[in-house]
Order: structure tokens, then C-alpha cells, then sequence
């Protein structure tokens, strides 16, 4: 991997933690409103993967949005935007925290209803074999939307119709406060893969390296014709499921025990040990990001709202 | 002209449709190898392949939520579902993601697609597969639900829906499939939101839709043999819902009686009603009457399920209660 | 007497008939450990323990119909849908399995469970999660659709729900969690299917139910002040919907506005009007009129969100349009 | 296996078999409506598990449920009237013959929607166990419902509760036209049991002594405390998926195949061939059978409809 990569992934991931940090502080003032779901923790995982995408790909994935959303390289202003709800934001202010979308930039969304996204990625990846392209989809999810018949459905389809989709399981270990086992009859997620005749892969999700490395084979191996692939990337949340949550299903020593190894740290070290750069360059980037946000939050704060008119347009085409 | 069945003018419009437009697909349970349960599809496979006429396995989540993708990346899928019982089971992804996902992202994505559902009752088949559930998916902004009565607003609207950019659902009545009417052999559309008069008359408004109006038109057949003329309108779209009309015809007979196959407690009759009295307050005469189907579940003993059921006699004594 | 919230009247109803009746048991996601999403069960766990307090998997069909089997058995489920949202993907479970078993078999089984859901707009969570679709689950005959709007009802109709025999959908408003009202601290029921009068008055009647029925007591109290004296109905059960108290109100006032959250096409407000105009005809002054949210599908931003919601504002105007 | 209970067994399945050649011409003539589904070629399977059953099992199934309701002992007479739409019928006339019950013998139907009866097994087998009994649920569905949501939502959830369910997949190569392979991402359906942590067995389903052996095995392992089990009966239905099929997707040669091999050949050699009865024996009850079914089909032409007020029966209980 060469520096310059190295950096950019280095600077993407600080965005996403710096982007989170703001969105909570942003969350207890009152000017982000609804639900919101940090990503802090699995930041190697949106951008290690979406940097060995192509640019074709299609990108979607659930309500943990703004990672995936800041690595497709929406700008972080109408992200942002988007966020509190100004007409300026990505979804014109109709969507919010868990409905981020740049079809721009494939990036379909942000969704919220658990599982219900995967078909939509089963669809995508349809469109893109009807049309012979050799476009593939990285669809991520959770640990708990492996539950729900949308999972199963949509799987088995891709299988059946040999679709160009990457399902990416964002295993972090807990669906809200219920781990893995708690709700899935078989712990290891991947083992799943196998009643839909993929072979599933555990990737340490907290390595940024190991992620693209993955999903790099895993989307050659689609576009060499494999059929669909299945990724579980091991991973954790180190926030609550949303703001909000009473966090009683785990204690505080497992949390910090996950944020020894942390992704941002990993990257870090990589670079520095490897002399790929230096601290005053990460310095740099840390401050440019801080520059980046505190424009985004500004640019977002003046924006206006929707007019009242919105309210009636984009229900329909044509109507 | 030719005098086709209800079956054969939809087979037209998806087979011209299909010829037509390159981006337009099948998929669904059965509509291929077999033919499609209610042979609407037959022979298609045949002609356009599996790439175009895909059957899937028996799975409505994705069936709908698959076509909601490939529509968002600009494919037209007409997706079927077996019956309309079974589209509960998809109920999610027609409402909520279909129905919402352009509005939610500010209108980043198109949803062309059409979602076929035969439905309705009086074939037998119980309590769980006897639904004609129209009302609850007409409910929801951001859908398009369509249901013809006859094979000329079949094959219409059915390519307007599939050339709409927006999500239809079109509900094809399975007892209407054998009914004949005669069908242009030119290209012709039915506009999606436009309600029709099916029988002109000036004693009373009978409004109705699908299997609805061919007991409406039975029924006004009957009562004009007595001398009342019944002007009946057909809805043919349940949402967008056209009461331009209705309006218009009901300020000239003061009466009304809706007739659907549905339930009657919050069915289609109650919103017709509700809108009549609001639009047309100082022109009732007498209460606006509805005949529907009985508070039960269809049970599958012949007779006992017809007598839910909604038929001529109980849509000729509505209008003789208020003429 | 005591003065509690909504929420701690069906915390309340839950936990005396979980200690009445060892049949009685919890599912759904979030139920226990985290103590419930809108922490309606919180402290659950920790009294009666994994056996009856469960937390399932993201796996709403299941939640559905495996109350419905555990039902049919002889338990007395209440599964809880986190929000009535996902009661979509569970759209078959309820509507087809709970709903029309016991009529299907012929009286072989009892269905005796409880849906909650809590639902409704407002709280900025976009146009898939913010539903009031009340009206779709209320139009099946087979099941009992329940949705207080006070602690008192709440906790009382609770209380009928788990008892009955039949399966019953529990709707409860999420933004009335926090409303506080006096509570017997004696054991009482509310009866299912039985509207209530909750404020006298002879110029109008306004009908509501839930999150409506607060919007429509705020603003019958500001027409007061104007000396307009409002009768308020509240419905409480959707179905089966008691239009007694609602026709004997109108019979008094003639004038009549029907206020809900759900969307105003084929919505609660169709129905009472409906039945309104056909069994009080002759008490007619002027269109009966609703109040409901706009026809679109709910949006993020906070103030566009609340444009499309119903308020009193909104109820004012339509009582002085009809007085 | 001891002489009367082989007798028993063979008896079953001319039973099923003549029962739904009878229902495939009352259906001709009209006497019988709605849609109707033959378990010929499948008898073995309802036979041989449901006599592995103890008497607090319970037994819930598909649409193609004739077999089922038969072989749980369910009066021949009650069930042709239930086809014929008659009062008398096991569910009153208002199910049909795709909604036949008989909950006094722990029958608890007969599903039409694809699937979701395995949610009610689930909810059947955590009654069970919340009850504290060592009974167990003999839940049986197609090859084509292991494609749908509720299968996987119900197996899962049977894993994560350790709930007493036998799974039994009917794979008669078919669900309607579309073969297994067209449907389903693996061919091997027990394959798919690996997902919710069981171990899934094929078993031959056309031989009953198999069927029976392995059921009683599998129930055996949930009263043990195994957990759930998994089994796929591998057999084919002889005449199409209802009334009216085209059978445009499968060859007579195919068809031919199978019926070589048929479930109640196979047992009737086995009876001649030990000498467990003689050819004799085998004729008498195909006699007596002949007997019942005249009697049944008599009982059901001569049953009264029901009543018109029935329609408004039973939809609630408590209204
Ligand atoms: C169908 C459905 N059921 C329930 C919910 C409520 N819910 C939102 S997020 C969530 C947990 C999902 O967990 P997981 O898939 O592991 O994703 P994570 O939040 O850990 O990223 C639940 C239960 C929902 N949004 N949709
Ligand atoms: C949810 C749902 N989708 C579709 C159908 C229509 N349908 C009825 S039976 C059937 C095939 C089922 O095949 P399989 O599970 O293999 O059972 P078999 O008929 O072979 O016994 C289909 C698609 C249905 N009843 N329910
Ligand atoms: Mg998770
Ligand atoms: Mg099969």
C-alpha cells in the first residue's frame, strides 16, 4: 500500500470517529433528532472495504449510516447536513441520521428496518448482472439482522441467481443489547454462509488491512464468476447501540478490552512503525479533519430548513 | 377491436411492454417453466428466456424487496405475487420501502415498478387465502394501486403502470381472468388516477371497482328492467383516488351505493362515502349506502363463503332502501 | 388513586397479570435484559426470570407466530413488536394466523394473546418508522384492535387484552409513555370494544382516539375559552368500534370532526364518518369532517415533520369550518 | 416391528393413497372446491414418523395434509366431510382440504401461506417446554418453504430456545414447478440445518421402516435434551402440486422413476417377503378400506351443510 493511500484511509477513519464525536455532542443539544447510531469502533471495516471497491459498486447498508456514507466520499458538509435535518443534506433533509444516501456515488442508503436492505442489495446486484456489467454490491449488516427472513430471503436469491453481491456481516457482537448468542443459534456468523452455498470468512474487522485484503479477493472472486461472497467482520461498537441506551448488557472491562486493539490505533502504529509517515503528518491530518468538521457543522447550521412546500414533493414521480 | 378475456389483455400488455422496452423483466413464483399460475404468462418464458422471465423460489420478502433494488438502478420489474395473501408476507417492502424510499432520500431514486397480485374471494380457499385486502395497501402515500375490471382498463393501465417511474401495485381480481370486452388491436394507455363511467343513469350513483363493478353493472342491468337507471362509476385506481366522477355524477342522482369486494369496516366504501358527504354535502338526499363484504373470515364451505360474499340482490336492495 | 404515567400503567398491567396467571408470559426484542426499548418491562427480568420474560432474535415473522402456537396451546403470550413499524414484516403472522385460525378450524382453537406495538409519528425517525397504521389491522375481522389514551385505559384495557380469549393488537402511542393520569390502585378493567365520552359538551363532537384524543381534548379546551363547548369521544377500541356513544353524542350536537394521527385517505375518520352519515342521517347539519395526517410519507426535519401531523390548531379549524 | 403394527401401518397407507384417489374424482365431479393437493408417493413419511410419536406430541403441517390427518387417527368420515365443505367435517367445513385439524388428537392443521406454520411449531414446542412436559412438535413442510423467511426465523429461534421440535422436510423435488435446485442455493436441504447448529439427516421417505427409525431416533435426542432436530425425507409426490397443474416441468420418464420404487410396494414386499401376512391378509384390508372410504364418502354426501348462522361463529371467543 503506498503512503499516500495509507494516509487517506488514515484520514478517513479519524473523519468518521471525529464525525461521531460531533454528532453525539450535536445529538444532547437537541439539533440532531430521531434515532442516531454511532459507528465508533468499526471504522476499518466502511473504509477498508470501500476503498477496494470499483467504481461501479454499489454500497448499502443499515441505519449505522455515516461511516459508510464519509468513506464513499459524501462530503461531510451535506452529511452533516443531513443530519440535522437542513435542506443542504444528502437526503435533502428527509432522511436523517439512518437514511444517509449518495446515489452520485452508489451509495443507496442508510436503512432502518433490519434486514430489509439486503434485498434491496439483492436487487441491485440483479441490475447490475441483467445489464452484463462486471459491477458488484457490498451490502453490509449487523449480527442481529442474520435473524430475520430478509437475511435468509435474500441470500439464497443471491445463491439461486449467482448475483454479484458481497455480504459483509458487521459482527459487533451485540444486535441493541442482545449478544450473538443470544440470539443466533450458531455463534459464528459465517458458519450461516453455508446453507446458502458460500463459504463464509471471519476477517478481523478492526484491521483495516485485513478487511481490504478481504473484500479485495472476495470481489475478484464475484467478478471472476464465484458467485456471491459472504464476509463476517469481526468488530465492536464501543458507544451504545443509539444514544440513549442504558447499556446494562455489558460491562465497562469488555468494552475497554476491545479498545486496546483499537482500528484507528492499529492504522497509526502501522504508519509510524513502518516510518510511512511521521506523527506531524497524522497531526496534520487530525487537524485538517477538525478543520473539515467544524466547517461542516457551520455550513450545516446555516442552512436552511426545508420549505413547507417540500413536504409534497419526491412522493412521486409522475403525479 | 377484438374480444378478448381479462387474462389475455393483461398477457398483451406485458408481452408489448416487454418487446417494447428491454428494461422491462418478470419475476415472481411460477411465471416461468409453468406458465404462471393463472397463465398470464404463458409462453413467455419461452420467448424472452430466463433472463427475463425469472422464477423465484418461494419468497416474498425479497421477491418485493429485489424489485425495489433493481428498480432504484433503473430496471422495470414486474414483479408478480402469487396472490395478494401472500403479498402480506412482503408487506414491508411494498409500504415501506417501494412506497417511501424515494421520498426518505429526497428523491435521489426512481422506484419503476409494478407488483401484480391476483386476489379476492369466493374460490374456496379459506379463511387465509381469500383476502381482497385492497384498501390497506391503498392507504399508504407514495404507492400507486390499480385494479380494472375489465379487459380494456386492464391492458391500459397496465402499461401505464409499467411505464409509471413510480411503485403500482396492480390487483387483478382472479374471478374477472374468463371475463371478455372488446380491446383495440392499436396502442392504447388508461391514465393511473382517472375514474370512469361504466353506465350512465340519473337515478342513483352505484360506485364500484373490479369484481365490484361487474356485480354494479349486473345490478343496474336489473334495476333499469324496473325503470331506475343507475349511473355507475368505476374507480379503476384506488390511490391516486379520482372522486371527480363520483362528485359530479352523485350532484346529479343524490344517491349512492359503493359496492367492493373488501371488507366493509374501513374498506373503500368508507372512504367514498366520507368524501361524498365532504364534497357534495348539500346535494345527499339519503344516506350513502355501502355493500361489502361480511365482518368474517371466508370460510370454505360453498355456500356458506357466497353468502359473505357481495352479489346483485344485496347491491339492488341498497338502492331500493334509499330511492 | 394515584397520579402515573401511561407507561407505568401498562408496566403496571403487565406485572399484576403476570403474577395473576403463571400462563402469562413476555416476548420480544429487548424485553428483558435491556428492560424494554420504551422500558415498559424494565425490572421484568430480574422478577420472573428468562422463562417468562424473552428476549427473541430480530425475527418479527417468528415473534408473530410463535405467540400464535404457544397460544393455540394454552399460553397467554403478550409478544411485544418494538415498534408497530416492524409489525409489517409480521403482517401475515397477525393478520392471517392470529387473526383466522380459530374460525378456519372451526372453533378448535383459542387464540388468546396480546400484541403490543407501540407506534406513531413525531419523533423525527423518517417515513419507514413512523407509522399510525392503526386502520390496516383494524380492518380484519378476528382480531381486537385496542389503542388507549390515558393511563387509565391503558392499564385497564390492558388488563381485558391479556384475559381475552381472542388475540388482541395493543397500540400504544409512544409520545403518551410520558402523560400522566389518575389510576385506581384497586384492580379494575376497561372493557374492549366500548368508546367513552371524555368531555361533555353540546356544540360538537369530535371523535378521536390515542395521541388524537390529546389533541382533541387541548383543543376543545381552547374552544371552551371561546365558549364553544366540544364533546370529546374517545374510541379506544378500533375494532370492535363502538359508534354508540358517538352517534348519541352527534344525535345532540349534529356536527361532528373526526381527528386521528394516521393518514386521512381510507384512515379511522372514513369509517366513523361513514357509519356517522348512514345511522344519524336525518341528524345532518354539515359535512363531518377529519383531521389526520397529510398524505405523505412522514419526513426526518423536525418542522416539516410536524407540518404534516395533526394538531389543535388544526382541530379548531375544522370545528369553526362545520359550526 | 411386530405383525399388527406393519398390518397397521400398511393399512395407513392404502388409506392416504385411495383417500386422495377418491378426493381426485369428487373433485372432478365438484363436489369438492377451492385447491387440492395429493400426498400419493409421500405416504410413508406421515406414516412411519407419526407412529413414532407419543401421545402428547404434536403434529402440524402444510396445505397437503390429508396423509397427516389420517395417519394422527383422525375419522376417515370427519375428514371427507371437512373436504365436501360439510358441518360435519374435523374443522366444520369452514378450512377445506388445505385446513384440516383435529386438535383433540394434538393436530393442529393443515397451512395454506407457505412457511408460517413452522412459526406456530415453534410457539407449540415453547409451550411444551414452558409447561415443563417432554413432549415434543413433528412440524412437516416442503423443500420450496425452506426458501421463505419463516423457515429460517423459525429454525433459528428453535436453536436459540432449545425449543422440542422435530423439522421435518418432505423434499418432493418440486415446490409446484420450480425444481429444488432452482429454489434453493444447495441441493441438499439438510445443508441448511447447519445454519441454526443442528445436524440435518436425509432419510429415504419412502420407506416407512427408515422414516420410522429415524423419527424415533430424532425425537428420541429432543427428549434427551439435544435440542432441535433436523430431518430431510427425500421422496416425490406421483401426481401434480394441485388439481390442474400443467406438469410442464417434468418428464413422464421422471415420474415413472419413482413409482418404481413406491413407498407402499416397498412395504407390501416387505411383508410378503418375510412372511409377516400373506397376500390374503394385504387383500382383506385393501377390502376394508375400500369399505371405509364408501362409508365416508356416504357420510360426507349425506352430512348437512352448515347452518347459515354458522358463518358468524367462532370468529371470537369472548365477543
Ligand atoms: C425489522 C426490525 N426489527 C427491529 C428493529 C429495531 N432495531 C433497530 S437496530 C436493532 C439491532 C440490530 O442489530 P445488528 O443487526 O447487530 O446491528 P448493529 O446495531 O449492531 O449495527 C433493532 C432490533 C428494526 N429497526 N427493524
Ligand atoms: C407465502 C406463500 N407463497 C406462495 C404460495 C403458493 N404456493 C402454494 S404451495 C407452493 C409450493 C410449495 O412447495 P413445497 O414447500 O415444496 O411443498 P409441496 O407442495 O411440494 O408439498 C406455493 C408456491 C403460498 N401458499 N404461500
Ligand atoms: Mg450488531
Ligand atoms: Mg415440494
Amino acid at each position: 500500500m503506498d503512503k499516500s493511500t495509507l494516509l487517506e484511509w488514515y484520514r478517513q477513519m479519524v473523519l468518521i470517529r471525529r464525525f461521531e464525536q460531533k454528532s453525539a455532542e450535536l445529538y444532547q443539544l437537541g439539533k440532531i433528532g430521531g434515532f442516531l447510531h454511532l459507528y465508533i469502533g468499526q471504522e476499518a471495516i466502511a473504509v477498508g472495504s470501500i476503498a477496494a471497491r470499483q467504481a461501479g459498486d454499489h454500497v448499502i447498508t443499515a441505519y449505522r449510516d455515516h461511516g459508510h456514507a464519509l468513506a464513499v466520499g459524501s462530503e461531510t458538509k451535506y452529511v452533516m447536513a443531513e443530519m440535522l435535518g437542513k435542506s443542504t443534506g444528502v437526503s435533502q433533509g428527509k432522511g436523517g441520521s439512518m437514511h444517509l444516501a449518495d446515489v452520485s456515488r452508489n451509495f443507496w442508503g442508510g436503512h432502518a428496518v433490519v434486514g430489509a436492505h439486503l434485498s434491496l442489495a439483492a436487487g441491485l446486484g440483479l441490475s447490475e448482472q441483467y445489464k452484463g456489467t462486471d459491477n458488484a454490491v457490498l451490502c453490509y449488516f449487523g449480527d442481529g439482522a442474520t435473524n430475520i427472513g430478509y437475511f435468509h430471503e435474500s441470500l439464497n436469491l443471491s445463491g439461486v441467481w449467482d448475483l454479484p453481491v458481497l455480504w459483509i456481516c458487521e459482527n459487533n457482537q451485540y444486535g441493541m443489547g442482545t449478544a450473538v448468542d443470544r440470539a443466533s443459534a450458531v455463534s459464528a456468523i459465517m458458519q450461516k454462509a453455508t446453507a446458502y452455498g458460500m463459504d463464509g470468512k471471519q476477517v478481523d474487522g478492526m484491521n483495516v488491512f485485513k478487511v481490504y485484503e478481504a473484500v479485495g479477493e472476495a470481489l475478484q472472486a464475484i467478478r471472476d464468476g464465484k458467485g456471491p461472497q459472504f464476509l463476517e467482520m469481526i468488530t465492536y461498537r464501543y458507544e451504545g447501540h443509539s444514544m440513549g441506551d442504558p447499556l446494562r448488557y455489558r460491562t465497562k472491562d469488555e468494552v475497554e478490552k476491545w479498545r486496546e486493539d483499537d482500528a484507528i490505533g492499529i492504522l497509526e502504529r502501522h504508519i509510524l512503525e513502518n516510518k510511512v509517515a511521521g506523527k506531524d503528518a497524522l497531526d496534520a491530518i487530525d487537524k485538517a479533519v477538525e478543520q473539515e468538521l467544524e466547517t461542516a457543522v457551520q455550513f450545516a447550521e446555516e442552512s436552511p430548513l426545508p420549505a413547507a412546500a417540500e413536504l409534497f414533493t419526491d412522493i412521486y414521480v409522475d403525479l | 377491436m377484438a374480444r378478448i378475456t381479462m387474462r389475455q389483455a393483461i398477457t398483451d400488455a406485458l408481452r408489448e411492454e416487454m418487446l417494447r422496452d428491454e428494461n422491462v423483466f418478470i419475476m415472481g413464483e411460477e411465471v416461468g417453466v409453468w406458465g404462471g399460475t393463472y397463465a398470464v404468462t404463458r409462453g413467455f418464458y419461452d420467448e424472452f428466456g430466463p433472463r427475463r422471465v425469472r422464477d423465484t423460489p418461494i419468497s416474498e420478502m425479497v421477491i418485493g424487496g429485489a424489485a425495489v433494488g433493481a428498480a432504484m438502478n433503473g430496471l422495470r420489474p414486474v414483479a408478480e405475487f402469487m396472490t395478494i395473501n401472500f403479498a402480506f408476507v412482503a408487506f414491508d417492502a411494498i409500504v415501506n420501502h417501494a412506497a417511501k424510499l424515494r421520498y426518505m432520500f429526497g428523491g435521489q431514486m426512481k422506484i419503476p415498478l409494478v407488483f401484480r397480485a391476483p386476489g379476492g374471494g369466493g374460490r374456496q380457499l379459506g379463511a387465509t387465502h381469500s383476502h381482497t385486502p385492497d384498501v390497506i395497501f391503498a392507504h399508504f402515500p407514495g404507492l400507486k394501486v390499480v385494479s380494472p375490471a375489465t379487459p380494456y382498463d386492464a391492458k391500459g393501465l397496465m402499461k401505464t403502470a409499467i411505464r409509471s417511474d413510480d411503485p403500482v401495485l396492480f390487483i387483478e381480481h382472479a374471478t374477472l381472468y374468463q371475463i371478455r370486452g372488446e380491446v383495440p388491436t392499436e396502442e392504447y394507455t388508461v391514465p393511473i388516477g382517472v375514474s370512469d363511467v361504466k353506465r350512465e343513469g340519473s337515478d342513483v350513483t352505484i360506485v364500484a371497482y373490479a369484481q365490484g363493478l361487474q356485480v354494479a353493472l349486473e345490478a343496474a342491468a336489473e334495476l333499469a328492467q324496473e325503470g331506475i337507471e343507475a349511473e355507475v362509476v368505476d374507480l379503476r385506481t384506488l390511490r391516486p383516488l379520482d372522486m371527480g366522477p363520483v362528485v359530479a355524477s352523485f350532484k346529479k342522482t343524490f344517491k349512492a351505493v359503493v359496492v367492493e369486494e373488501g371488507h366493509r369496516s374501513y374498506g373503500i366504501g368508507a372512504e367514498v362515502a366520507a368524501r361524498l358527504q365532504e364534497e357534495a354535502f348539500d346535494y345527499l338526499d339519503a344516506p350513502i349506502k355501502r355493500v361489502a363484504q361480511l365482518e368474517v373470515p371466508l370460510p370454505y364451505s360453498r355456500e356458506l363463503e357466497q353468502s359473505a360474499l357481495i352479489n346483485k340482490d344485496r347491491v339492488i336492495a341498497a338502492v331500493k332502501e334509499i330511492l
